[in-house]
């Protein structure tokens, strides 16, 4: 296993380098902030003053050498905005989101294995139908819709929730859980059906029965197993796709996460922010990307034996 | 805001209005009784009836004083936690003194100010003169790169000197007959403020002092027990931001906040919201440089095909008035005189066929430039804007821009190589007086000007040069002129915001709402016995 | 020797047609959910190929006097889903955004799953160091969260219905490359490929005949499942205001602009919404058809008569506890 | 564990009686075996032989209850120990699997789970029926991979299906099956996967634990020389139906069915093992279209009118065979 880590970890660095890269040129081509910071009536004297202060008067490579420099120091600027160190703001939106996205996927990855295998156990009865009709209803609803369909209907006619908001007990979380779980949920019970239902029709399957083994033991002793494999890719891409939702809820909840720290920065120019949240997520994403693999080469002796190859 | 997650752009300055009509009735009713409680529970805390719940479009970046000319920064610090000199009527344009008890010229370059004695900051230190010279001299002459500089200083820095524990004298370069309204932006803090950096939680003078800023959830206020001045009805306040306006309304119907900013015009019929007047002017600018828009049949047909009353009825809930020029009534040099134009298809059409017939290529492409955030509805707003102008036989194609890009069409230079552009623009008279409208737009080479005439741009100067009725004769006039001979834009309409208030208290708005809000202007409702 | 085996290859005892499969039109009538998703999504794609040449230019025609009328009877066919905030007939609206939509979501499904799986078809079956480069590169498309970069560029060159596919299609290669690639270096190992190779047969025949077919099928499905991803993305761009542009009208717009009229005009949002989820439905529950019906090892599935579906399944009757 | 206890070698250790398969296909049902009937005593082996599709595997699914759900028994019965295996509770079949049933498949591999270790999988038997812990179910399997030729089990024990090869695996699936010591164990098609040399010690292997352990087999198979190796009794089985039976010497020396004679006839006297040979001109029916008299006229050489009118029973012939041929005298004089 250890090999194995090391070999994954050190073959994320190159696409690390070239999303940093990537990132920063992005980054610049969408113009040069001046304007947004400064007040429309502005002289040319402080915009040009405005510009050496912050080095966008260099010339791009000359901005990237200092970036980089910098940046191996640790030190990924300050923001335009608010002033702030711009690792500061990224480490303390960072664990919003980060928990946003844990529960929510432990919910769907849960939720859907029980559902999807309850489904698959018969396939086409009343159960799959429904389940398979309401997963894929869910799949299909678009986010920011049924966040601001849940504000009103929860938070404002029945009252139960709160509209909004970080602070307060767990009825906070509902809402905003709900929005990011619906699409991972959805898909995942699809993804876990369609995997029991062939796991379960497999001749160890049948070899298992003709051994006299209970279904329970037939679907948690040997189909569940051996179902699990798409499912924690399919949960890892979901996970990933995680951001694009947290942009949504984030911005409608008011939660102060990445996601809508990302997108504030982008609308901003607010450069150094950017990049350092964007390099943070890429580094999450690497790091998912190898836990993913990582469980894969636990519940598959297949991929464990190909490691070392 | 419709489009939420584009927030307000921080380039929307505070704005310097010296209207002279008084739109609203300003008065602040004194409250009795107690505030209704609700029962819902939230992010901005409970309904305890103590505590002032306002809701934000967007988290301050900054609560740093010398920033407040930042609308997000200024609504939460000016007034509530700092206080300048010398302060603004919204209504009356007036200046009051506030940390200054006077002031008067000394000098041909000179100005005195005597300070308020008895002032206390939140740190518990006493207000001084000293105090006020070092947070001119922070704000203005430092390398902080402070917004409130280049917003109303421009490169001259100002000699500032306490000649005694009540009284300072500041120096300009030039003469400056406007220095006191200049010295409103400036807020007040006390000497042991750091020089060289910005804060992000300042210490002020004035009625709330901060409590906490829990970064991305809320600022906490409470109020500041030796505040000179009377003392505001409630305790505390706590601000939270929502960019999403229809979250925003919900968490007024639902208790969870007192006020809540920039609502939509859907939410107008209700009874819990309460619109005003906000300076803003919209109008569509037409780059005359550019076939087909360079020819002036063209432009007067744009001009004639929009239904401006359909628009504000339908997209702006009829929230707005249409407008015929650039500068709201209450400006020095509004034209009393000028109609709104009235949408006429027919003849909106013959000018284009004429326009046709003589070469002009109607059937280019024109873009139509907006910005999502701009106001409620806006996009909306573009697309009846590109229907009425395709109906009379041009090629129109919207475009939402973010901020920046907007920005990039909007301000000199203006990008090249790509056609005629439509520029959809907002904008807020802040002097109020017509000459800042007129030399930013009108002039051929103004900052926000696509084009113009050497005539106009002579009859500008001429006017700046002029006072009082005769300033004012010769501004109206030169608009009336733009909108015969220049046509560069087709009005829209003098917008107006809407905010979101709590039957459990009592506030009035009024043109400067939205960049500074007077918590100490809010009061508890009178409940009913 | 010695052998009662008339063919040669080993057929199943289950498979008794096995000389033909079942025709797919019998297979569907089987199921009555693929067959009414067939006619659903059969009908959406005729009313994006055809709608527009029925409706003219009724899903532009603004009358801010009409804005925001309830759906209703008395207003002819136009007024029967009522009007949007300018006016529009909503239905007309849904006829002609069915045309973007389908026009947005097609070709960016088609291009990801074209190049992602060409690639990771190519890299897989090859494996080395041309694997490694493609995944990484996969690996850096994926560590870009799609949104902000489809944010990022829409923004820098301007919104338009090309630029979203082209974003959507780049941001959705890596899903098709990874899926492919696996499925490849799974089969280049195996008897037959082994055999085509010592023919002589060249790389890229091999992928085509013998790797692809077998790939195909997981790839469809991911197709399918994207098909919806794209849409609701599309919509997500449209909330944060860079989506279609008007004059375009797609349903993902038309869900975001009418969401501030939820509570005083729920047909603007509901409708178009409702038309997503119908259309995505619809083609996830034909692709699991498809799925099972173009595999022999579960095709029997669809062969199950009616009445005892529900009752048994996957697991035969002794199985249930 | 066993309810009942093991019938006297005079009794046979499985009967099946009128056994009738129904299939569900698009195009309707079908009926893919009908009516079959055969017993195995203790200690022998009854070879059931056919062409694909005949509905030998079908059969032996329904013996041991794994038939997939497209197909339902539809009458007939599975007697083990005097009880009807068929009439049974799911329970009730649970408790007869492992210690009165077992089946060996032919694809080892995918009938090994992939992510459990081996000796894990062939102890299982014993935790489901003796109720073992997981350590003392271990030791069976090593002792049983020991009697299956394993070499070094105790470390093989915790690998994985795909770290062995075919012949292996198969020797793993057979130890599994006869873990429990069954009355009857089921083969179908064990050997059809592995190269000629491994079919051969698999074979030897099965025989071996036959005797040791006292079991009825079923070895299900279209190969005519194991069959002649290694059977006692065969059954023919053509189109879903039973078309001869008895003892494997004699029906192979006199054939009493054109089709029997058919498959005897077309293996030459130096044929080469594992050479597909055209062994009767023409293909079975689709089990659609099975015309109402002899299932096997449109092949038979000696098709004559009656065959077409009339379908032939399974008539005992003596000597404890039967054919289902109205003229199966004239080949016995041929």
């Amino acid at each position: 296993m250890v090999p194995f880590l090391r070999k994954r970890i050190l073959s994320s660095a190159v696409p690390l380098v070239c999303v940093v890269l990537g990132v920063f040129f992005l980054a610049r081509m969408t113009g040069n902030p001046v304007d947004l910071y400064l007040p429309l009536s502005a002289t040319a004297e402080q915009r040009a003053e405005f510009s050496a202060a912050q080095g966008f008067d260099l010339s791009v490579p000359a901005q990237l050498w200092n970036y980089l420099v910098d940046a191996a120091q640790l030190d990924f600027g300050t923001s335009l905005r608010t002033g702030q160190s711009a690792t500061e703001m990224v480490f303390d939106a960072f664990p919003v989101t980060l928990q946003l996205a844990g529960v929510t996927m432990l919910l769907a990855i849960t939720g859907a294995v029980l559902i999807g295998s309850l489904a698959a156990y018969r396939p086409n009865s009343a159960v799959d139908r429904i389940a398979s009709l309401l997963s894929m209803t869910a799949a299909s609803i678009p986010d920011f819709w049924f966040a601001v369909m849940g504000v009103l209907v929860f938070g404002v006619s029945l009252a139960w929730l709160p509209t909004s908001g970080t602070l307060g007990g767990p009825e906070v979380w509902v809402l905003p859980v709900a929005t990011l779980l619906i699409r991972p949920f959805g898909v995942l019970v699809q993804v876990v059906r369609g995997s029991m239902v062939s796991a379960l029709s497999a001749p160890y399957v049948k070899i298992a029965r003709s051994k006299g083994a209970t279904p329970r033991r037939v679907i948690f002793g040997h189909a569940l197993r051996n179902a699990v494999t798409p499912v924690l890719t399919v949960a890892g891409d979901l996970t990933v796709g995680l951001v694009n939702g947290a942009v949504i809820v984030e911005t409608i909840f008011g939660w102060p996460g990445i996601g809508k720290l990302m997108i504030d920065s982008i609308l901003q120019r607010d450069f150094a922010v950017l990049q350092a949240a964007v390099l943070l997520t890429a580094v999450t994403i690497f790091a998912l990307n190898i836990l993913v693999d990582v469980c894969h080469a636990l519940t598959d002796p297949r991929v464990r034996q190909a490691v070392p190859a | 805001m419709k489009f939420s997650v584009s927030p307000a752009p921080p380039a929307r300055r505070r704005r310097l209005r010296a209207t002279t009509a008084a739109l609203l009735a300003g008065t602040v009713l004194l409250s009795s009784g107690c505030a209704v409680v609700g029962s819902a529970a939230g992010d901005a805390g409970r309904a305890d009836g103590r505590t002032l719940r306002v809701v934000l479009t967007q988290e301050p970046p900054t609560l740093e004083p010398c920033e407040a000319s930042l609308t997000g920064t200024g609504v939460v610090v000016r007034s509530n936690i700092t206080e300048p000199l010398v302060e603004r009527d919204p209504d009356s344009g007036e200046l009051h003194p506030l940390l200054a008890t006077g002031w008067k010229q000394t000098g041909e370059r000179t100005w005195t100010f005597d300070t308020r004695t008895g002032v206390t900051f939140h740190n518990g230190a006493p207000f001084t003169a000293r105090d006020a010279a070092f947070s001119i001299d922070r704000a203005v002459n430092s390398d902080l790169a402070c917004n409130v500089e280049g917003y109303v200083f421009g490169d001259d820095d100002l000699e500032v000197k306490a000649v005694s524990d009540t009284r300072l004298t500041v120096t300009t370069e030039q003469p400056d007959p406007i220095l006191p309204l200049r010295l409103s932006f400036v807020e007040i803090v006390p000497r042991t403020t750091d020089p060289d950096a910005k804060v992000r939680i300042p210490v002020g003078t004035g009625p709330y002092a901060v409590g906490s800023w829990q970064p991305g959830a809320a600022i906490s206020l409470h109020r500041h027990d030796d505040y000179w001045g009377e003392a505001p009805d409630f305790p505390r306040a706590r601000y939270v931001w929502r960019s999403d306006a229809s979250v925003r309304a919900a968490m007024i119907d639902k208790g969870e906040a007192e006020i809540a900013v920039a609502l939509d015009p859907v939410e107008a019929e209700k009874d819990t919201t309460a619109s005003y007047p906000n300076n803003e002017t919209t109008a569509l600018r037409l780059d005359g440089r550019e076939a087909p828009l360079d020819d002036i049949r063209v432009r007067r047909a744009v001009d004639l095909a929009v239904d401006r009353e359909g628009i504000i009825d339908a997209l702006l809930g009829g929230l707005a008035e249409p407008a015929g020029q650039l500068v709201p009534p209450g400006v020095v040099g509004h034209n009393d005189g000028i109609e709104p134009v009235r949408q006429d298809v027919a003849r909106a059409r013959a000018l284009v066929e004429e326009a046709k017939a003589d070469g002009v290529p109607v059937g280019r492409q024109i873009t139509l430039v907006a910005r999502n955030g701009m106001f409620a509805g806006v996009s909306e707003t573009a697309e009846a804007l590109q229907y009425q102008m395709q109906r009379i036989g041009l090629n129109v194609k919207v475009r939402m821009a973010d901020t920046a890009t907007q920005l990039q069409y909007q301000l000199r230079p203006l990008p090249k190589g790509v056609g005629p552009i439509a520029l959809l623009i907002m904008h807020g008279n802040q002097a109020g007086d017509a000459a800042f409208t007129t030399s930013q737009y009108l002039l051929s080479d103004g900052p926000q000007s696509a084009f113009g005439t050497e005539e106009l741009d002579r009859r500008i100067a001429g006017a700046g040069a002029l006072s009082g009725a005769e300033r004012q004769k010769a501004f109206a006039e030169l608009l009336a002129d733009q909108n015969e001979t220049v046509v560069q834009y087709t009005h829209l309409a003098h917008m107006s915001g809407l905010l979101g208030l709590s039957r459990s208290i009592r506030y009035e708005p009024n043109s400067a709402t939205g960049d500074e809000m007077r918590l100490a202007e809010v009061s508890p409702a009178k409940a009913k016995h | 020797m010695t052998t009662a085996e008339t063919s040669a290859a080993p057929a199943e005892d289950t498979a008794p047609a096995r000389n033909r499969p079942p025709r797919w039109w019998l297979l569907l009538g089987r199921d009555r959910a693929a067959a009414v998703a067939a006619v659903v999504l059969t009908s959406v794609v005729l009313v994006a190929l055809f709608g527009r040449l029925f409706i003219g230019d009724r899903a532009q025609r603004q009358d801010l006097d009409a804005s925001l009328r309830p759906p209703s009877l008395g207003d002819g066919v136009y007024g029967l889903l009522g009007t949007d905030v300018l006016g529009r007939s909503v239905l007309a609206r849904l006829i002609d955004a069915a045309a973007t939509t389908l026009s947005v979501a097609v070709p960016a499904v088609l291009c990801s799953l074209l190049i992602g799986s060409a690639v990771g078809l190519w890299a897989g079956y090859h494996g080395g160091r041309r694997e490694s480069v493609a995944m990484r590169v996969a690996d850096v498309i994926l560590s870009f969260p799609s949104l902000l970069i489809a944010v990022v560029v829409l923004y820098v060159l301007s919104p338009s219905a090309l630029n979203i596919v082209l974003i959507l299609a780049v941001a959705r290669i890596p899903v098709y490359l990874r899926t492919s690639r696996a499925e490849a270096a799974e089969l280049r190992s195996r008897l037959f490929v082994d055999a085509a190779r010592t023919f002589g047969t060249p790389g890229r025949h091999i992928i085509h005949r013998h790797i692809l077919p077998i790939a195909l099928p997981t790839l469809l499905t991911v197709a399918t499942l994207d098909f919806c991803f794209v849409m609701l993305t599309e919509s997500s761009l449209s909330f944060l205001g860079i989506g279609i542009q008007p004059p375009d009208v797609s349903w993902g717009l038309m869900v975001a602009q009418g969401r501030q009229y939820l509570q005083t005009a729920w047909w603007i949002t509901v409708l178009p919404g409702l038309a997503i989820v119908l259309t995505t439905v619809s083609a996830t529950v034909l692709a699991a058809w498809a799925r099972i019906a173009t595999d022999p090892a579960q095709r029997w599935r669809l062969t199950l008569p009616r009445k005892r579906r529900g009752a048994s399944a996957a697991v035969p009757p002794e199985m249930t506890p | 564990m066993t309810t009942t206890p093991a019938p006297p070698a005079t009794e046979p250790a499985l009967a099946v009686e009128g056994l009738c398969v129904d299939l569900s296909t698009v195009s309707g049902t079908v009926r893919a075996v009908d009516g079959v009937s055969f017993s195995v005593r203790r200690g022998r082996t009854l070879a059931l032989l056919g062409e694909s599709g005949c509905g030998k595997s079908m059969t032996a699914l329904s013996v041991v209850g794994l038939l997939d759900p497209a197909a339902e028994v539809t009458a007939g019965a599975v007697r083990v120990r005097g009880q009807d295996t068929l009439r049974m509770s799911a329970a009730e079949r649970r408790k007869l699997a492992g210690p009165v049933l077992s089946i060996v498949f032919q694809d080892a591999l995918t009938a090994l789970n992939p992510v459990q270790p081996v000796g894990r999988q062939i102890g299982e038997p014993f935790r489901i029926h003796r109720g073992l812990s997981r350590r003392q179910a271990e030791e069976k399997a090593i002792e049983l991979m020991t009697r299956v030729g394993i070499p070094e089990p105790r470390q093989r024990a915790k690998s994985y299906p795909h770290q062995f090869s075919g012949g292996m695996r198969q020797r793993l699936l057979i130890a599994m099956a006869v873990a429990l010591d069954p009355d009857v164990l089921i083969a179908d098609e064990p050997t059809t996967a592995l190269d000629v040399t491994v079919q051969a010690q698999i074979m030897r292997l099965l025989r071996d634990l036959q005797h040791e352990r006292d079991m009825a087999v079923v070895l299900i198979t279209h190969d005519l020389a194991v069959v002649a190796q290694r059977a006692d009794d065969v059954v023919v089985m053509y189109a879903g139906t039973v078309v001869e039976q008895g003892p494997v010497h004699d029906v192979f020396t006199s054939p009493r069915h054109p089709y029997t004679r058919g498959l005897l006839d077309s293996v030459p006297e130096d044929a080469e093992r594992g050479r597909p040979l055209p062994a009767v001109p023409g293909s079975p029916p689709e089990l659609s279209a099975v015309p109402p008299g002899c299932v096997f006229q449109a092949r038979c050489p000696m098709v004559r009118e009656r065959c077409v009118r009339e379908r032939p029973s399974l008539r005992g012939t003596g000597d404890g065979r039967s054919a289902a041929c109205h003229f199966s005298e004239e080949l016995d004089r041929a």
